[in-house]
């Protein structure tokens, strides 16, 4: 099979709003996750490490800083003559100029684009979800099967089966049903969200969806049902290992932590699956004599001085000498003065923590910040902000600045994070 | 507008050999800091300077040096007009297993004579520092030198080879001491040099036209008495690397807050190869107390003033003091080291103990199984 | 002067309507030019010529050809890690999600784009003139002057003059005033649409300028005269060599045949200022002994058995034997069947020109594809059409396949391509 | 799913000399068909299998091949893991001047073990055709011999080296003949085959072992008695050069149109490095037929069955047929060229004539000025 053979197209549009301020000026694909990466890298190098070179990568909503991330795509390897790493926004043509309208919208928009490099195959993926994945394997079981249509599936516990999209199907794996969220699960197999399609089937479909007024123009509720309907052959992949989809502040919480609760399942120091990361060209990172660090995941440029607890810290984080953080995941450039105690945060690009503040999950009192995407007692910190010292914030705050009030009780002042 | 000058970096020097650490690898290629090679310091500056063209000039045993720069993508050099070159010797025999004739400088003159710079900056390998070279140049140009070179008031002395300059008031250079036991002057130079494209090509011509195949920069400044050679003062930290001792104890010198600070923190970024590591785990148990560590080690020891490299692993019951761990060192449980230098991919087994002394660090050679 | 000191901006988001079908599928800067070309090479090669390394493309209308042909932007070297070449689309944030709606509307909306680089000056630029211009020793002179913007002018011929946007200077070349088009021209000094800015002024410039309801959003009609009314220093900066404006099919033709007839001015084969494109990864070109090649300009790929006189192929054309081409345009790929003759013709990429036919300036007959855009007895063909044998097509044509009627009594049938 | 091989690229080989061709450059660097090198074919072979990391040994004489292949760009072997290495014989002592040992099949030893691929393909340098490896690997997979080698029945005799396999019923190789002045058999090895990257290393590991340096497929295949090997035929169009009679000859074919359009019209991209020459311009006055020309050049005078390549200007009056005109040459007025072969940068002044014959061309090195 020739490489170009299958397209990769990741749909990386949506705002994300579910993770609150750490979305508001970047789209939640380019979120930092696991002290070294951004979410985006575990698709990306996905298909890097699966021998897929052609992946579009579908932005709408703040796409500056996934472009500016993604760039050549050359920390993926993927800044190939032919193909590589391409973003792809909404355009004008001389028939219509429209935003995309919902996940399937976004692909019947890039046929063009598409059939410029004619595959047979296409990889539909999400920009936000964390696994380690051969597509190659689940591409070659759909073309043993030749399905139009293999869904990733993934075994969730019975018990929890209601909060996924699922999949129902016969003994040989072919779907005969789904069901969203359903309160009685017939099924524990999940959906991951993880697509191969053959493209004559699913542009086919594209057309039709785009004409009928009533579609959400989505592939979970629209496309693929339909193709149910019309007796396509659809067939469930199953997936083993580690699998996790960071759409809210309490998942992406959890993600981070499991890098240090579970890390034989989400292995990054396997060589043979690396994941790339667009690197910060920073030095290694130092722990002082005065330091403690236990349990938890550092990269470079770095600087700790204080104690640094179950946490995930990305690059370049300074914590100075007498300051705790705990179960918290601390974005790049964040600095932690002394004194300062986090519990259960996660703190924003470059926001300073300000002398002797006491923030998150076991820390008492009242605060203008509480908001309904914060659960579990953990706080967010916007990026950019200065915290006063002495500020005291409990758990389950957004603390951000909103539109022109730039101060407040706990904010000395914000500035431009580049 | 942007810097006139192309770069050539000597990755070898002729009096400085690292012992054990020399035997895989030039100079220029030996493992530094935690997740750089001795290069890197220098490439950086030059690119940080706008320098798009650098060529590496290699005696021998380029092969890591060449797998360390690879397209020079890291350094932003892999350009469409190869912005990274690297000068192997030039073998022009039909066959090398004859014994064909190693014509270097010719293949130095022809990469100089393949670009239209006005100025050329050559360095050694031995040193790190954080600078560009805008105000090297531009001092240069004004002083109408024909030769200008950055020297330091190093007050720590780093063995030989330490080349002293003698300059007279205008700053013009008298004489070159090498090693003197008792130096009347403190200027040292750091190896590097600017000079005319236009008359290293001449002199370089010269040197072939005489049969000549030894090339340096001290042969360089050793003419001060028909070239006009100016000393130009470089303020800010240098560390030297001369051999096994010093070598060590500019490592250590990484551990001062201040030193990482004017090699890492002034805004100009150090690039080196990408190696797409893991974060690093500090697992419960573990005690990290001033040191750097780099991405991708698994730390359940005890680690203390030390250096540790990419992907090295220190198991439960370790306890690493004083010591160089390099790339992907296995240190198995309960292991002791003190004042060791352990050279990439070594293994050390359970219960092992090695001690050295603080200047005569115990060196253990690329791969060693202990 | 750091390098990162100077964002160009090439302004590439114009629909190009006056070039008829030949931007109906790509944006004009995308359109083929001088056998080896694309307009656009030319502002990124003279990027890359003047040092400049953070080039921004903003597109809009049917940018995927150009992203495709810009790609990671390797041919121009511009694959840089710290900057490079990057497409700017419009995009949705938080606040507002609008369409480019002018030029300086365009930069408008990349201000955060721009801000994360930090430039001292900003180059903005056109992507559809050809010419090769050193931008550093404009950069120079601005900075020289201290200038807020300096514009690039050049001598016209005053009879020629209203045909131009003039600038109007004193005797330091301070501009004074400006005239569009006018009727009685007061100068010979046209704007060249280059100009470079000093960043704070033209950041203050953009700002008021959004909020200004009655503004076009436009640099020529807005924001330059605001500037000379601000008191703003603005300064003439004189280019001489070859410039061409190819917005109509008039001079997108005069400019390719200016190759032939004017060598000298526009030199290609200077390999001190190379006019960097992407390769099309063809074998070297075959002149068969049948073949007459004369005054012509041709590239990789092409085969010729027949005649060509004064024209300019793109790669990978072919011209059987007993076909003659005469003052022609052929774009990649085209073919030219046996005893076809084309006189003063734009062949589209692909097109297949039938046995026999008959087309151009010099041929008689009457045609139902006239278009207001032809002049001079040009004849333009649209892409991805294959002419019926023996048809006769005279002059001021524009020969296309218009929505559902894929065929026509010359037309014999329509392809895709790619 | 895709292919699961690595290549390696003979640049050299011991048996084929181009004369003066031959002097600056490996055979692989040589100058084909206008705008490529010979390795440009095996090199797109490959890259077109999907094979994403090439060795490329060279013996000597490896500086015009690393100017070609650059960073691998063209190749789109530019890769985080390098797609393309170039192994130069690895001088592993601290000084060459002294005399260094050659060390090469260590270095080729270290880059089999550098991956994981199941096969090897390996092939020589001196044959041109346009094609995958897919359907080679599979068969030789399906036969489940220990190596497999491509080879065709040419019907035109190339000249020494010819390595003729006398094959058994069943495709096993029983003989190889070299340079036979009768061959029983028309079976012409292509110096193409593949094998398992296991065998592979354990055969160079036993012959590093022997203390051999010297390594090629003919003697790889020569091992038929230990070893279970087949020939695979390949019936696509092949041109081999050999020498300079077949050189020349061979180049004459691609004037035919059914030669060239086996070559480049299958689709499959020959890929070369990117130079950006102008389009070709031809001036009124001159007269140019049956001839392959590349991009850049100026064309004033009279072509004919010639082959012409990057950047040649060919001034008024001047008459070149059948002749090979390479690289930035430049044509002066009034000159006559006749069955001559023109290296690159070569200057032929005003009223000069040069004739050579149809088999024998006249020959003129790099950068003369005739």
């Amino acid at each position: 099979m020739a490489k170009n053979e299958v397209i990769a197209m990741i749909l990386a549009g949506g705002q994300g709003s579910r993770l609150g301020v750490l979305t508001k000026h970047l789209a939640k694909p380019a979120v930092p996750y696991g002290s070294r990466y951004r979410i985006i890298d575990f698709p990306l190098s996905n298909c890097t490490n699966s021998g897929i070179e052609m992946v579009g990568v579908l932005t709408q909503y703040q796409p500056l800083a996934l472009n500016t991330y993604i760039g050549n795509g050359h920390p993926w390897d993927l800044d190939r003559n032919k193909g590589g790493a391409f973003i792809l926004p909404p355009y004008q043509s001389t028939s219509r100029s429209d935003w995309y309208t919902g996940t399937a919208n976004a692909i019947f928009q890039n046929i063009e684009f598409i059939e410029n490099y004619d595959p047979r195959y296409i990889l539909v993926l999400s920009g936000d979800h964390i696994y380690k994945m051969d597509y190659a394997k689940m591409l070659q079981a759909h073309i043993r099967e030749e399905a139009d249509a293999t869904i990733a599936v993934f075994e969730v516990p019975w018990e929890e089966a209601s909060r996924f999209g699922l999949i129902l199907t016969d003994e040989k794996d072919y779907v005969t049903d789904f069901q969203e969220k359903p309160k009685k699960p017939q099924s524990n197999l999940a959906s991951m969200g993880v697509y191969v399609f053959t493209w004559e089937s699913l542009r086919k479909q594209l057309i039709e969806d785009d004409s009928n007024k009533n579609s959400s123009h989505d592939f979970g509720k629209n496309i693929i049902p339909r193709m149910l309907k019309d007796g396509d052959r659809l067939c469930a992949y199953r997936f083993s290992g580690y699998w996790k989809d960071v759409g809210t502040i309490a998942s992406l919480w959890e993600a981070n932590m499991d890098i240090l609760d579970r890390p034989e399942e989400l292995n990054f120091r396997d060589r043979s699956w690396r994941i790339y990361s667009k690197n910060p060209v920073k030095p290694a990172h130092y722990i002082a004599s005065s330091a403690k660090v236990v349990n938890s995941a550092l990269t470079d440029g770095c600087s700790i001085y204080g104690t640094v607890e179950h946490s995930v810290l990305s690059n370049s984080v300074t914590v100075e000498k007498g300051a705790v953080v705990r179960d918290s995941i601390l974005m790049p450039g964040v600095t932690v003065k002394s004194g300062a105690f986090l519990d259960k945060c996660i703190v924003g690009f470059e926001t300073v923590i300000g002398r002797n503040v006491r923030a998150g999950a076991s820390v008492e009192g009242t605060c203008d910040y509480n908001s309904p995407y914060c659960q579990d007692g953990i706080t967010v910190f916007e990026r950019g902000l200065v915290i006063r010292d002495n500020s005291v914030i409990p758990g389950n705050c957004m603390v951000e600045c909103s539109g022109d009030q730039e101060c407040s009780d706990v904010i000395e002042s914000t500035f431009r994070v580049r | 507008m942007f810097i006139n000058a192309m770069g050539l970096i000597l990755a070898d020097h002729k009096k400085i050999q690292l012992g054990e650490l020399s035997r895989p690898r030039a100079l220029a290629a030996m493992p530094y800091g935690g997740r750089y090679r001795i290069i890197d310091f220098m490439l950086s500056n030059m690119v940080n300077s706008g320098i798009t063209q650098v060529g590496v000039i290699a005696l021998s045993k380029y092969k890591s040096l060449m797998d360390h720069l690879g397209t020079g993508s890291s350094w932003d050099l892999d350009r469409k007009q190869p912005g990274l070159n690297i000068l192997p010797p030039y073998i022009n025999s039909a066959n090398v297993d004859k014994g064909g004739e190693i014509d270097d400088l010719t293949g130095l003159l022809d990469f100089f004579q393949a670009y239209q710079y006005k100025y050329v900056i050559m360095a050694n390998s031995n040193v790190v520092f954080n600078a560009t070279f805008d105000d090297f140049v531009s001092r240069h140009e004004e002083s109408g030198a024909d030769i200008s070179v950055l020297y330091n008031r190093d007050s720590i002395r780093y063995g030989t080879p330490s080349v002293i300059l003698n300059l007279d008031r205008r700053g013009n250079l008298r004489d070159i001491m090498l090693d003197p036991p008792k130096p009347s002057a403190t200027r040292c130079s750091l190896g590097v040099i600017v000079l005319d494209r236009e008359l290293l090509i001449d002199l370089v011509s010269e040197s072939i036209a005489r049969g000549e195949r030894d090339f340096s920069i001290e042969k360089l400044i050793r003419r001060y008495d028909e070239y006009r050679i100016r000393g130009i003062e470089y303020k800010g930290q240098v560390l030297r690397i001369n051999n096994i001792p010093t070598y060590f104890a500019s490592t250590m010198r990484l551990l001062e807050d201040q030193i990482r600070d004017e090699l890492f923190g002034s805004g100009l970024p150090v690039y080196t190869k990408v190696k797409d590591e893991a974060p690093t785990l500090y697992v419960e148990g573990n005690s990290v107390k001033n040191s750097v560590i780099s991405d991708g080690c698994l730390i359940n020891g005890t680690v203390e003033n030390s250096m540790l490299f990419r992907g090295v692993t220190i198991s439960r019951h370790a306890v690493i003091k004083n010591s160089i761990i390099m790339q992907d060192a296995f240190i198995s449980e309960g292991v002791e080291l003190e004042n060791v230098i352990l050279d990439k991919n070594c293994v050390i087994r359970p219960g092992i103990k090695l001690v050295g002394q603080q200047d005569y660090p115990v060196v253990i050679g690329k791969g060693a199984i202990v």
